[in-house]
């Protein structure tokens, strides 16, 4: 990633870039952030935790680096536990301590659920290991019989949506020819030769955007060196073919236009 | 057991024989010896030769459904051809779940648009559908509803009730629209 | 020996056992009792029952390179793990490209709370998973399973066969219990 050219490429935002690129989530830094200063993740310091999680997110913005939706709600999150952790407990309240509910132990909660299923990802990865190294019998002959696919409802709807796309474009492009005629590539090379006295024959063709325009210039061409308009010179045998102007008024002549529209 | 454990090979008295016997049973040509050889170039040939030969010996002494013969030039896993009736039975009535690209795409065609004709079917997917039709017919992916008020009267198709069931719709409003997975379709 | 003798089942004590074997051997798929003792109607189900576990245990206490094992519901016979070295040498291939792990936490999110809907991982994981969900829909590791009856009647995801097949689960099972992570969360 390119630094902005105002910020400072200072060791410590290298240090917060290489950390940051690694969270998929701002559950994944909690855990982090947990685990690096050894906290014990039922009785979160709550204020301390929301320091360094703020620093984290502070470094990524510096560094222009596209911050996830979900960072800054937990931000908000840790902002909102906080200030609640800070009231002071009113007496009848603290009566029932008991049943207030520590401000904490939702977020605890879901990074315990969060912890939980990271395990269960390891031992996935684990046993996929072990599948992969796994063989089966290659096809035998009873399995050409049936070379088909399997599908899903999923490979049904991309399936779909690549039909339309297909005759989206399909569509798109005979509007685009429909739009090109004989008549306009005749006025546009018309247009070019009252510029310059000489074209090469090839330059037109370069700038074709479809086999359609391709034909439509050389149909072009022909009627202009049938009409006299313009003379096909070549320098040298199979050398560059040269169309030059010769009728100039004839160019410049509005209705000559006509006959082809 | 360890996942390292799993993975590596176990010290036997001859760690080549079941090796020799996972390599001829993943080939899919009849395996020669020379590339067995060529696989196991920190053995002698001449061992693999003989544990080879030990090897067909056991396994083509067990009451075995497989059978280990040299073929063409090499060696390769069947079925033995007593047994060809019960397997002729299974692959005959095998459920086949398959179903081909061009009639998986008119089947998305019918899914999304019925009742639809067939010439309408051609309009959206662009080349004909005839053949994919009947491979839906066959297996009860569609029926016919009817036919369309308008010229020739065609045919319309509309999906069936199996094709609820070996999708696990519940009805056809729980067929999800494109919509639904637009963020995952994306790039 | 005369073709007919070749043909022709040998009158062993279970003439089943190899029939079995031949069929695991023939699928490709991992075949299941059920479609085992449909091809075998004329066999008494709990026998062919009793006679596949055998089988099992026969087959795998061989010092062999492939072993017979029930997967996804079903039964196959694949190698065994331990020599796939020299199996990846003779095949020459890598080992498929890995999930990362957003989508194999993605995946565990699914395969513990199924059905889920994509608005339910995202609570879970903390972070939007429509491109793990991607790839998981892609690589067909999960399926559409119905929508939810809530507001916006979101789409449910679910494990599918091949999810089992490729972590090598009998059935959905077979997971470890999700709660028995919690002794690792003491760390």
């Amino acid at each position: 990633m390119v630094l902005p050219k105002n910020q400072p490429d200072t060791l410590a935002n290298a240090h917060y870039k290489i950390k940051l690129e690694v969270f998929e989530g701002p559950l994944d830094l909690l855990l982090y952030l947990i685990k690096k200063d050894e906290i014990d993740i039922y009785d979160i310091p709550i204020a301390y935790i929301t320091e360094e999680y703020l620093k984290y997110v502070r470094a990524m913005q510096e560094l222009d680096i596209d911050l996830a939706g979900e960072f800054l709600v937990m931000a908000a999150t840790l902002i909102h536990i906080k200030s609640k952790m800070l009231l002071p407990i009113s007496s009848t309240q603290a009566s029932e301590l008991e049943d207030v509910a520590d401000p904490r132990q939702e977020l605890v909660n879901r990074l315990l659920e969060h912890k939980k299923f990271k395990a269960a990802a390891e031992t996935l990865w684990s046993r996929a290991e072990i599948e992969q190294a796994v063989f089966t019998r290659a096809p035998i002959d009873s399995d050409k019989d049936n070379p088909e696919i399997a599908a899903t409802i999923f490979d049904l709807v991309s399936m779909f949506k690549k039909i339309l796309e297909r005759r989206k474009e399909e569509i798109q492009v005979e509007i685009a020819n429909d739009k090109l005629t004989l008549a306009q590539k005749i006025k546009e090379i018309k247009g070019l030769l009252s510029l310059k006295e000489q074209i090469s024959v090839s330059e037109l063709f370069n700038n074709a955007k479809s086999r359609t325009e391709i034909v439509i210039i050389f149909l072009a061409v022909l009627e202009l060196t049938k009409e006299s308009i313009i003379g096909l010179v070549q320098t040298e045998t199979f050398g560059e073919l040269i169309a030059t102007r010769r009728d100039i008024s004839k160019a410049y002549d509005p209705l000559a236009n006509q006959a082809y529209t | 057991m360890l996942l390292e454990e799993i993975l590596v090979k176990p010290m036997t008295r001859s760690p080549i024989k079941p090796i020799l016997e996972a390599l001829i049973f993943v080939a899919d040509q009849p395996i020669q010896l020379k590339e067995i050889c060529q696989v196991l170039s920190d053995e002698d040939p001449k061992e693999i030769e003989q544990i080879l030969s030990d090897l067909v010996i056991e396994f083509n002494s067990r009451d075995s459904g497989m059978e280990l013969r040299e073929i063409a030039g090499g060696w390769r896993i069947s079925t033995r051809p007593c047994y060809h009736e019960a397997i002729r039975r299974y692959l005959k009535t095998k459920p086949s779940a398959k179903l081909s690209l061009a009639s998986l795409e008119t089947l998305a065609v019918i899914a999304y648009k019925q009742p639809v004709t067939i010439p309408e079917i051609l309009e959206i997917r662009g080349v004909s559908s005839s053949s994919a039709i009947k491979t839906l017919l066959d297996r009860r992916l569609i029926i016919p509803k009817g036919r369309k008020d308008c010229v020739g009267r065609p045919i319309m198709y509309g999906t069936s009730k199996e094709f609820l069931i070996q999708f696990g719709l519940k009805d056809l409003s729980e067929l999800p629209n494109i919509e639904d997975f637009e963020e995952l379709l994306a790039n």
